[in-house]
């Protein structure tokens, strides 16, 4: 995989997402960390897209940035002001060694290992996909589509209000 | 595929790619490759801007518009500067760079610079995949309807930025108000256009043109109802009337935008246009025959018909800008979970049943008429069956007010025998 | 310059580890979602990653698992969502040091 | 979403500046989600201290104030205070007079409806296009008025005992080509609003008045008559001769914000009935008698109410046999009609707030004063 046009764009994507995803980090608003996790969104599907996995680069736009960042948006927006606050607990210094120590670990593996590499496109694209999830991964693919109506029937069970369950009961 | 008169030659102006690729052959002989590269579609990126988006903002936009709702309206519209008011786009472009933009003290600075810039990318990207003509599109990418979508979706972060970080109340309304909106309506404009993308089989832009050229037919003919969802998904998530509930004048004063003035606000305005434009020139695209006219492509430019097309249909956000009121946020909300995402899995159910019958028994295209029949003859019976379903007989319900003659008490309603139902 | 699996695979190594971090220190469970979100990506970009440059016959495994990966996380982020907002309307806060108690 | 979760309350204004606050009015509503928990009205802002400036001028200076309360309805605002001077002094008021002052209210009834229909449909979110098409009909009322007093908003036409001027050559003639022009854009309205699906579904079940609420307020005037009370002091308390002419009260059924736009509308309609009857037997004769500039009526006191576009417009006068009156009181139906506005909007969506205050058609001037 070779190009300028492609090694400049790697480049910049990777800058962008690690910069954004540090930003989630040290950004104390809770808003801004959403917005910089937006950024972070958007790159990796940048990456999907200079991996050719053009379906899946939209479905991880039209999914994380258009649904789950939006949902994230709103419930902030729904907890009060003083819930907004975005910094650390006291764990903050286990985690940062415990992080630094896992990405050393899997980059020393990564370069460590001697992976069975090819540079054939393999020519993935959306119609593949949708065959294969409706042929070998059949299951999961319904499975799947219980599991979302088990989610959407379970966020609205959890977020209904006491009251109203009282008001159902008794009419 | 392309029994196509156009030739190659670079005067050819039924194909304006013709004009394209000789400045670019001519460029590659002059600067290195990597150059050109960029130069290129620098140098696209303007002709589309100059030909396209810059006089369909301005005068479709906003002249185009304020002349035709002036017209609705009983009045002028803007005939005071230059012939006719048509400089007035560009006093008001003026103007507007000429104001301060303010900023609230109170205000979060960065986001709510950010936010107006947010909000023209997206406008811009949104272009890349529309098909002007056979060979006149930027990037043919065979999810291109995944891309619109996707695309889409994202000025709404950017309208949410813009109400968020005014620290205004009305404006937060509006921010909560448009992300409340637009995930609702996404869905239903999800399996809508994936209903369209059953049937023709592909999910590409060009493909769609080229599948609606083949048959012959345009999509609205066969798959109305996707239409309809199409249409009522993508004015609700496009803020136009009559579900412009993020920016509702009577009751938030401006919505998101309350607190933006001069060119921030001058973006967000410019960007709606372009939205709406592209929005039509999607619908142009998919439901319309996109550049194709029945054979008269061959002729006429096809990106002329395109472009004609788009007017079209954006005469129609116009047009219901002009004379519908605004729904409340529950009922918009109601009506897409509750009516706007039935009838879209309903019509994908139908589709994906006659695809699977088109293909397992090798029919000819014409059959695609059939399907068209059965999907307008179910678009006419879900509404026949929905008015039942919720008793609406708009022919009993009084429009006027009962008359008496005499002054008196209260009078109460007769309900019974033949009484209007309200 | 050529780019390889190295390259993609040392963004998501990095991302990751990002994301662990925040989902290990963040006070506000929001917060913590965002790092899980994070990890999330960083474990599809591996599998689009091998999916393009591994040597096999069945790529497209990666892609069908990042697609499920994706759903599963759309009905995460709901439902861990709706226990934000019910856990800060039962208990008045959503930061994880102040929820002690285990009773509800 | 909103209707699920429970979110922090907070205040918000509505007014003093908000575009669809009619004039300077404020509303401070608490809200919570889209839902208003608590509202309270704020007036004032336009107080102008009239009924107190109008005990140092005499009975005919006055008449000008009575302009500048409901400035949207300046002749009907003449008719009821100089019924009230004329209750006082025990004047009659020449049938040419009498035919001419039904004229001009029932015309200012049509600009000040115009005004409110088209007001009330730009709340719902209509973007101007109602507004625009009864401003156009609004203005050619305003011409006739112009044509009449000079005067196109604060028309100081009625005087004491009379009106001020003789009509204009023409004037027959302009009020009946203006009328089938009213006519038409009121069809248009009944067509563009009050059939449209979208309208129905925002006004129809808003801000439910109920006639119990209605009478216990005493509202007056398109809010009363919305509820389904037939009531019209043109009808029950005639005056300036309303009793020669046909028209009928239109009631509404349920009491909410469309009952009452519909009621505008027809009543529209039966003020042209009105003005053709009126402009059909004219009688001739003075316009006016002659009443002294100082008048001084005997002491005591007189109360004389009509039917103002809004609803019932009181005067209520003390004479204490001077120049001037001893107190000078207005009873303004949009203050009264507006009391249940709390009650209109407590429990609804800050949407519906908007039409169920534009639906009871509040002119600031008149609630101030």
């Amino acid at each position: 995989m070779s190009g300028f046009g492609i090694t400049v764009a790697f480049w910049i994507l990777a800058a962008l997402t690690l910069a954004s995803a540090g930003g989630v980090m040290a950004s104390r608003n809770l808003i801004h960390a959403v917005l910089f996790l937006i950024v972070a969104f958007l790159g990796v599907s940048g990456f999907f897209i200079l991996l050719s996995a053009d379906f899946l680069a939209m479905a991880q736009i039209i999914i994380y940035v258009g649904a789950i960042s939006v949902l994230i948006l709103f419930a902030i927006v729904l907890t009060p002001r003083a819930e907004r606050d975005n910094s650390e607990t006291s764990m903050v210094l286990p985690a940062l060694l415990l992080g630094t120590t896992l990405a050393a670990v899997l980059l020393f593996v990564l370069y460590d290992a001697n992976w069975n590499v090819t540079n054939v496109e393999p020519g993935l694209s959306a119609e593949v996909l949708g065959s294969a999830l409706l042929s070998v991964w059949v299951l999961p693919f319904e499975l799947a589509s219980v599991l979302l109506t088990a989610a959407l029937v379970g966020a609205l069970m959890i977020v209904r209000r006491q009251e109203d369950e009282e008001g159902d009961s008794a009419s | 595929m392309l029994s196509f008169l156009a030739t190659d030659h670079w005067y050819d102006l039924r194909d304006l790619a013709n004009l394209y690729r000789v400045v670019l052959e001519g460029l590659d002989h002059i600067f290195p490759t990597g150059l050109v590269y960029v130069l290129t579609a620098l140098l696209g990126f303007i002709a589309f801007f100059v030909v396209f988006v810059l006089p369909s903002q301005l005068y479709v936009g906003v002249y185009g518009e304020r002349r035709l709702i002036g017209r609705m309206q009983a009045r002028q519209g803007p005939n005071r500067v230059g012939p006719l008011g048509l400089l007035q786009p560009v006093a008001d472009a003026i103007k507007l760079l000429q104001k301060e933009a303010l900023t609230p003290r109170s205000a979060d600075r960065l986001i709510m610079w950010a936010a107006p810039v947010l909000f023209v990318a997206p406008a811009i990207l949104i272009f890349a995949v529309i098909p002007f003509g056979p060979r006149m599109v930027f990037a043919d990418i065979p999810v291109s309807l995944m891309y619109f979508l996707a695309i889409s979706s994202l000025p709404v972060i950017a309208s949410f930025m813009a109400g968020w970080s005014s620290n205004n109340k009305y404006s937060l309304f509006g921010a909560m108000r448009i992300v409340a909106m637009s995930i609702s309506y996404e869905i239903p404009l999800v399996l809508g256009l994936l209903a369209v993308s059953v049937l023709s089989g592909t999910m590409s832009l060009q493909g769609m043109v080229y599948w609606q050229q083949d048959i012959p037919t345009w999509m609205i003919l066969i798959q109305p109802i996707a239409f309809a969802v199409y249409f009522i998904g993508v004015s609700a998530e496009l803020n136009r009337t009559p579900t412009d509930i993020a920016e509702a004048e009577s009751e938030i004063v401006a919505g998101y935008l309350t607190e933006y003035s001069g060119m921030r606000w001058g973006l967000f305005y410019g960007m709606d246009i372009a939205y709406a434009l592209g929005a039509s020139a999607f619908a142009a695209t998919i439901f319309f025959g996109g550049w194709s006219l029945f054979g008269l492509e061959q002729w006429v430019p096809p990106w002329l018909i395109f472009i004609l097309k788009t007017y079209l249909f954006y005469f129609v956000f116009i047009w219901t800008r002009g004379t519908l009121p605004r729904l409340r946020i529950d009922q918009l909300m109601s009506f897409a979970w509750k009516f706007l995402l039935p009838i879209a899995l309903i019509n994908l159910l139908v589709v994906a049943v006659e695809r699977l019958i088109w293909t397992s028994n090798d029919l000819p295209d014409a059959i695609v008429w059939a399907f068209g029949a059965v999907n307008i003859v179910l678009m006419v019976g879900i509404v026949f069956i929905w008015a039942k379903v919720f008793k609406y007989d708009p022919k009993k319900r009084p429009t006027k007010p009962r008359l008496v003659n005499e002054p008196g008490g209260y009078r109460p309603v007769d309900l019974e025998q033949g009484g209007p139902s309200l | 310059m050529t780019l390889t699996l190295e390259h993609f695979l040392t963004v998501s190594i990095l991302l990751f580890a990002m994301g662990l971090v925040i989902a290990l220190s963040k006070r506000n469970s929001i917060g913590i979602l965002m790092g899980v979100e994070l990890m999330l990506n960083a474990v599809n970009l591996v599998l689009i990653t091998f999916a393009r440059f591994g040597e096999s016959t069945m790529s497209i495994t990666g892609h069908a698992f990042v697609a499920f990966i994706i759903t599963v996380a759309a009905a995460e982020a709901a439902v861990a969502l709706a226990l934000v907002i019910s856990v800060y309307r039962t208990r008045g806060t959503i930061e994880v040091d102040r929820l002690k108690l285990l009773r509800f | 979403m909103s209707e699920i979760v429970k979110t922090e309350p907070f205040v918000m204004n509505i007014g003093p500046q908000h575009p669809s606050t009619h004039g300077v009015f404020r509303v401070k509503v608490t809200v919570d989600g889209e839902q208003i928990t608590d509202a309270e009205m704020v007036i004032g802002y336009l107080h102008r201290s009239m009924e107190k400036l109008a005990e140092e001028r005499t009975y005919t200076q006055n008449i000008p104030f009575t302009d500048r309360t409901d400035y949207l309805s300046s002749m009907s605002n003449n008719l009821g205070y100089c019924l009230a001077v004329e209750k006082l002094g025990g004047l009659s008021v020449p049938a040419r007079g009498q035919a001419i002052r039904v004229i001009m209210a029932e015309l200012q009834r049509l600009a000040s409806h115009c005004m409110g229909a088209g007001a009330f449909a730009n709340d719902t979110g209509a973007w101007q296009t109602p507004v625009m098409w009864f401003n156009r009909e609004r203005e050619r009322i305003l011409d006739i008025f112009e044509m009449t007093s000079g005067a196109r908003l604060t028309c100081n036409y009625m005087r004491i005992g009379g009106v001020a001027f003789e009509l204009r050559s023409g004037f027959e003639e302009a009020v009946r080509n203006l009328l089938p022009r009213l006519q038409q854009t009121i069809a248009d309205g009944q067509e563009l609003l009050a059939e449209n699906e979208i309208f129905i579904a925002r006004a129809r079940d808003v801000a439910v008045v109920s006639p119990e609420t209605a009478i216990g307020a005493s509202l007056t005037g398109p809010m009363l008559r919305g509820s389904g009370v037939a009531w019209d002091i043109r009808k029950a308390d005639p005056y300036s001769g309303y009793e020669k002419y046909d028209f009928q009260i239109p009631i509404g059924y349920k009491g909410d914000a469309y009952d009452r736009f519909t009621v505008r509308l027809e009543e529209m309609r039966q003020s042209i009935k009105i003005v053709e009857q009126a402009l059909d037997d004219l009688p001739g004769g003075p316009h006016s008698t002659e009443v002294p500039l100082a008048f001084r009526p005997p002491a005591g006191e007189a109360y004389a109410r009509i039917e103002s576009p809004r609803g019932e417009l009181g005067y209520y006068l003390i004479s204490d046999g001077g120049p001037s009156p001893f107190r000078f009181h207005i009873r303004p139906p949009s203050l009264i009609n507006l009391s249940v506005l709390k009650e209109m909007t407590v429990g609804a969506s800050v949407a519906d707030a908007i039409i169920a205050l534009g639906s009871v058609d509040i002119v600031v001037g008149e609630i101030d004063r």
